[in-house]
């Protein structure tokens, strides 16, 4: 098993036929996902290297029976065709583009709490790879191999940078899931976590946040209350100054809110371990799951 | 992207939001003159985006014409928290019945607007919100709905606010939120919002905070940013498109991807090191990108030495090589290298470098091993 | 047994301090019903004749425990304090308010349609009597009794007339029902209909449309597939011109639909038994209830 | 609220879509004023409320001023279905490459905005639905959220719109959609909309109805009222607030409630009579009202017979016996009529009536007797 993405996954690619979203949709074909069609408007009855293109998610749905949507459109476009797959029938929506803006964010997340069927992950993520089965977006797969570990972050190179440390140890991943670092992501911690300890393959659960907001906050209390499974959590920006906005649009220390320090007390006042290194957080996963 | 206090009551004032009439001044003599168009006594207001301008000596109340330029002269050029004072806004002193507190702010935990509205202006909110937290009214607004003229009433009440204007704050409110939505604002507060003698609500102070991914429909917004209170660095970084933001510290620190520079820059600090930047040279960054990157980090006279960290996704390990190598090329880099290159071709990458000998530059095979490294070589 | 209002009603009017709704809060109290409080902003505080008065209807609400709202303030702020009663927490909500704004009823409709728990009746209506229980509204209460009909209506006094001659054939009522004029109700006859179906005290439904929209038609469908009860239907409008608005907002033939002809057919076409007049439509009610 | 064509484009131009050049005259010499302003070719079009002006002669094409006159001449007085011409609009004849058909329409049945697209404009819409279903592409937008830039395209190649003109018939369904919520109309159509060989995306023809209960919010909209098409007696209806329909028959009805009145009409007509008007006296109606109510009836000279069918519920009957005893002394009306006054204090209005025993006033006890007796009246 795995969350978000599998070998039922049936991609369709909003801006596939960009250099950016022909690269990947070929990458994750090429992984074994099952890209069955794009979306370019103006473009309906082309074909990128045999995935053939619609001019609207209605079409590509109704032609290609699409289940997931990839959104690789610039930002101005985004929130738009997000809630074009949604309307189009799509149930889960996976946005890669970065710098969308927040009140289209808003509105988009609003929206989608109306119909609870669909998912949005992202944006602004790498996606979401479940190693052996599909891999959706942008994370390189060759780091990770099938394993019982569920990771979700709101960093992609820092997904990387864990992945490649419990892989390092021995340990693969149920699925990887990029939540995004935008200050509104559709998907919190806490609905992956969710998912993860719903999945009987994932045994261990690790997080890995970053300051701003309180995602990671919301994720604490949710472990105590509903999560069986043991979580590890990683917390990035103890160095970040307030304020200032650390490469994520969602990465910034406001006032006294959304500290690192206050995150990881959170965490551990919750009784989740927070490691404070990623390899920190690779030894905790190795003691974890050699006991 | 923070507004000064004159640009976001210029914002405010377009939405139809009463603010006291003002001018802005560069200069002693361009204040006074601007002080006698609008009357004594009026407000010499330092344009620093920071809180607590007052209490610093960067407010004043003027007088007379003696008073507007001694106090224009003593502002400028003022040193307020770290920042420096290029701007004065001058404004008419406002007469003042009550003082209240009105903010919207993107709530990210409700994914809604936020709006407080509060009795206690003029004093900093989180202070209200732990002595008095009964003074704090707040609610937020469904943002496909928006903003109904029930909710300003129920503020207003909740608040406690004089009866004879609730239907004033109210409104102010409204034109508040339609500011914050059109604007595409992560932040507008008003404190003090002021109840004037003659019941009028005015906005006598502005913090707002766009949002920097929506200035793009905003060109007007755009135009706004402060450059002469950036930082040089900064500048520079941004005119190469790269992610920077300065630090205190003299390890340089460059790195692919936010979270992972984030976490760069924790394990140098748990190293004992102090890191002079963030940088992201991005997801794909290309060879001539970590050139940038290098002219950015070595501007700062600072640095003692830096730290490429780099784990390639998209990134390719072997295109970093390149740029570095360029870099030193071009640049001839006086302080040492630490360099972590892992991922996507990454043995080409570690290759490139070995063969090309650069002057300094120490490989390190993990995060952990190449903070350690950097921290030594810096001391 | 009744719907929708009952001995657990316990009402605050919006507007209580105005004329109307001064006059017809008491006539309502004197009923039976349970009239807790009203709202007026600026007056809280006050009362109508030992109604406390609050500025808005949270206070109203934690004050006084109203669970049904009475919508009573002039049109341009009817549709604002529909929404504010919702807020509340207020699950019944009876507007009375002629004249309220399409587009606002459209986004009032809209917006309670999230939040599920709440319902709508109106605007534009009499209310809502439920003989010996209670009465919420403007229907003169002293022409209908206790009894086994349920009586759905856009119209007011159309609604009294039938009962009325329900009532000189000696049947009584479990509710009496007016869903309003208006072009956006926000309760349908399906709405109530399914509510009469529920409601054990009912034997038979009698529900009087006129032309305009397709509530009738979509009734009509609705009685076939689930209603298990008798029910008769009245029509007005059938000598209305088309495109003229014949004192509802909502009564207007536009083009070729929502003719009276059309809707009578309807409900015959789905087995409804249509009486012509009121006085046939009694005639009805006497016979199947005899049977 | 209806609006004629020029009105209708004039509300559409507010919001930025783009219509002919055009202008109103109400005589021949304006006419051809506004032709040689405006350059020939151009089209002289009748301002009547009604489709089908085209086919009827209410549309023509002017090559010079000659022919403008004459037109104009001929188009100004004439009779389109019973409505007579009292305003042309004058404009440029427009190129045409492509007619398209959009409408918004309140769907009363979706409770949401309905959005009509067609590549076979010019024609009667529900013809089209008829012959060519498939060529119409609809959807419904939610209020909440607004129209999205999706919306357009999918309408636009779900209807087949040529390729290069997609994004710029999307972007006019958007405007659209914004006249139609911020005008609060019922329905916007535009048939024909034309794409011109320029491939500029034209509204040739406009059809707009506004929602009479939102023309507070809309002054200037308010104002657009065409009194001079409305007929004297309805207009004389509004002036004394009363809701008022012409009818064509010769029995004066007169009720309180909407759904009454019109189940009076139908009872009447199934008696074998023909209605004169619907007149709705409302809830709470006081003497006045009906004193009033009783004037606007018998200005109208086919009147033979007037039924009063008041069943009371906030309405008093005393009250409507008092009213209708005042207009009989005021008015002193020649034709019978026929009172049924039930409900709420029923019996005292009643006596009132009986004890005034005014002229050629009858009583009846139902509704179904009392439309009886109206209909034998009137023969």
């Amino acid at each position: 098993m795995s969350v978000i993405v599998d070998r039922e996954t049936r991609l369709c690619t909003s801006g596939i036929t960009g250099r950016e979203g022909t690269f990947h949709s070929l990458n994750n074909r090429a992984y074994g996902t099952a890209v069955v069609s794009g979306v370019t408007p103006g473009k309906g009855g082309q074909d990128v290297e045999g995935i053939p293109v619609f001019d609207t998610f209605r079409e590509a749905v109704a032609q290609s029976d699409a289940n997931t949507a990839m959104i690789f459109v610039p930002p101005p476009f985004a929130a738009d065709s997000i809630l074009e797959a949604a309307d189009a029938g799509i149930t889960t929506i996976i946005a890669i583009t970065e710098g969308i803006p927040a009140h289209d964010e808003l509105r988009v997340y609003t929206q989608l709490k109306r119909t609870p069927a669909v998912r949005l992950i992202g944006p602004n993520c790498p996606g979401v790879l479940s190693p052996g089965k599909a891999n959706v977006g942008i994370i390189p797969a060759a780091f990770f191999r099938e394993g019982n570990v569920g990771v979700v972050s709101r960093s992609g190179t820092l997904t990387y940078q864990v992945g490649n440390e419990l892989a390092q140890r021995g340990f693969g991943n149920s699925s990887i899931v990029g939540i995004g670092g935008d200050p509104v992501p559709g998907s919190s911690f806490v609905d992956i976590i969710a998912l993860f300890e719903a999945d009987p393959e994932t045994e261990l659960i690790v997080m890995s946040g970053e300051i701003g907001g309180s995602g990671e906050e919301e994720a604490a209390e949710y472990i105590d209350q509903h999560v069986s499974k043991p979580v590890i959590a990683y917390i990035a920006g103890f160095t970040a100054p307030p304020g200032k906005t650390m490469g994520h649009a969602g990465a910034i220390v406001s006032g006294t809110h959304g500290t690192a320090a206050a995150k990881a007390a959170a965490l551990e006042a919750h009784g989740v371990r927070v490691g404070r290194t990623p390899t920190e957080v690779a030894d905790i996963a190795a003691e974890i799951l050699a006991g | 992207m923070d507004l000064l206090e004159y640009q976001g009551k210029q914002l405010l004032a377009r939405h139809g939001i009463p603010v006291p009439k003002g001018r802005v001044a560069a200069n002693s003599e361009a204040a006074v003159a601007a002080a006698n168009e609008i009357g004594y006594p009026c407000a010499i207001k330092a344009q620093v985006q920071i809180g607590g301008r007052g209490k610093l000596g960067g407010i004043k109340i003027a007088a007379n014409e003696a008073q507007a330029r001694e106090q224009a002269s003593a502002i400028l050029g003022m040193d307020i928290r770290g920042l420096t004072v290029h701007e004065l806004w001058i404004e008419g002193a406002s007469s003042i019945a009550s003082e209240y507190y009105a903010s919207i702010v993107l709530d990210r935990a409700a994914k809604a607007p936020l709006v407080l509205l509060s009795t206690r202006g003029g004093m900093d909110i989180e202070q209200v919100a732990e002595e008095t937290p009964e003074a704090i009214a707040s609610l937020h607004v469904d943002p496909l709905l928006g903003f109904q003229a029930f909710h300003g009433r129920r503020l207003a009440y909740e608040a406690g606010v004089d009866g004879d204007v609730v239907r004033a704050v109210g409104a102010f409110l409204g034109a508040l939120y339609a500011t914050f939505v059109k604007e595409e604002a992560m932040l507008v507060e008003v404190n003090p919002l002021v109840i004037t003698p003659e019941r009028e609500v005015v906005a006598l102070d502005a913090k707002v905070t766009l949002d920097d991914n929506a200035l793009y429909r905003h060109p007007d917004n755009a135009e706004l940013r402060d450059l002469s209170a950036e930082d040089p660095q900064e500048r520079m970084a941004k005119e190469r498109h790269l992610t920077f933001v300065k630090l205190d510290g003299d390890i340089g620190i460059l790195g692919n991807g936010a979270g992972l520079v984030m976490s760069t820059l924790d394990v140098v600090a748990q190293h004992g090191g102090a890191p002079a930047n963030f940088l992201d040279a991005g997801g794909g960054a290309k060879a001539e990108a970590i050139t940038a990157a290098v002219e950015v980090i070595l501007s700062n006279p600072k640095v003692k030495a830096v730290l490429f960290n780099i784990f390639g996704g998209i990134t390719r390990c072997d295109e970093v090589a390149r740029g570095l190598i360029e870099a030193f090329d071009q640049i001839k880099p006086q302080v040492p290298f630490v360099v972590r290159l892992d991922g996507t071709n990454g043995v080409e990458g570690r290759a490139l470098l070995e063969e090309a000998k650069l002057p300094n530059v120490h490989a390190a095979a993990t995060m952990d091993e190449a903070a350690a490294a950097v921290v030594e070589l810096a001391k």
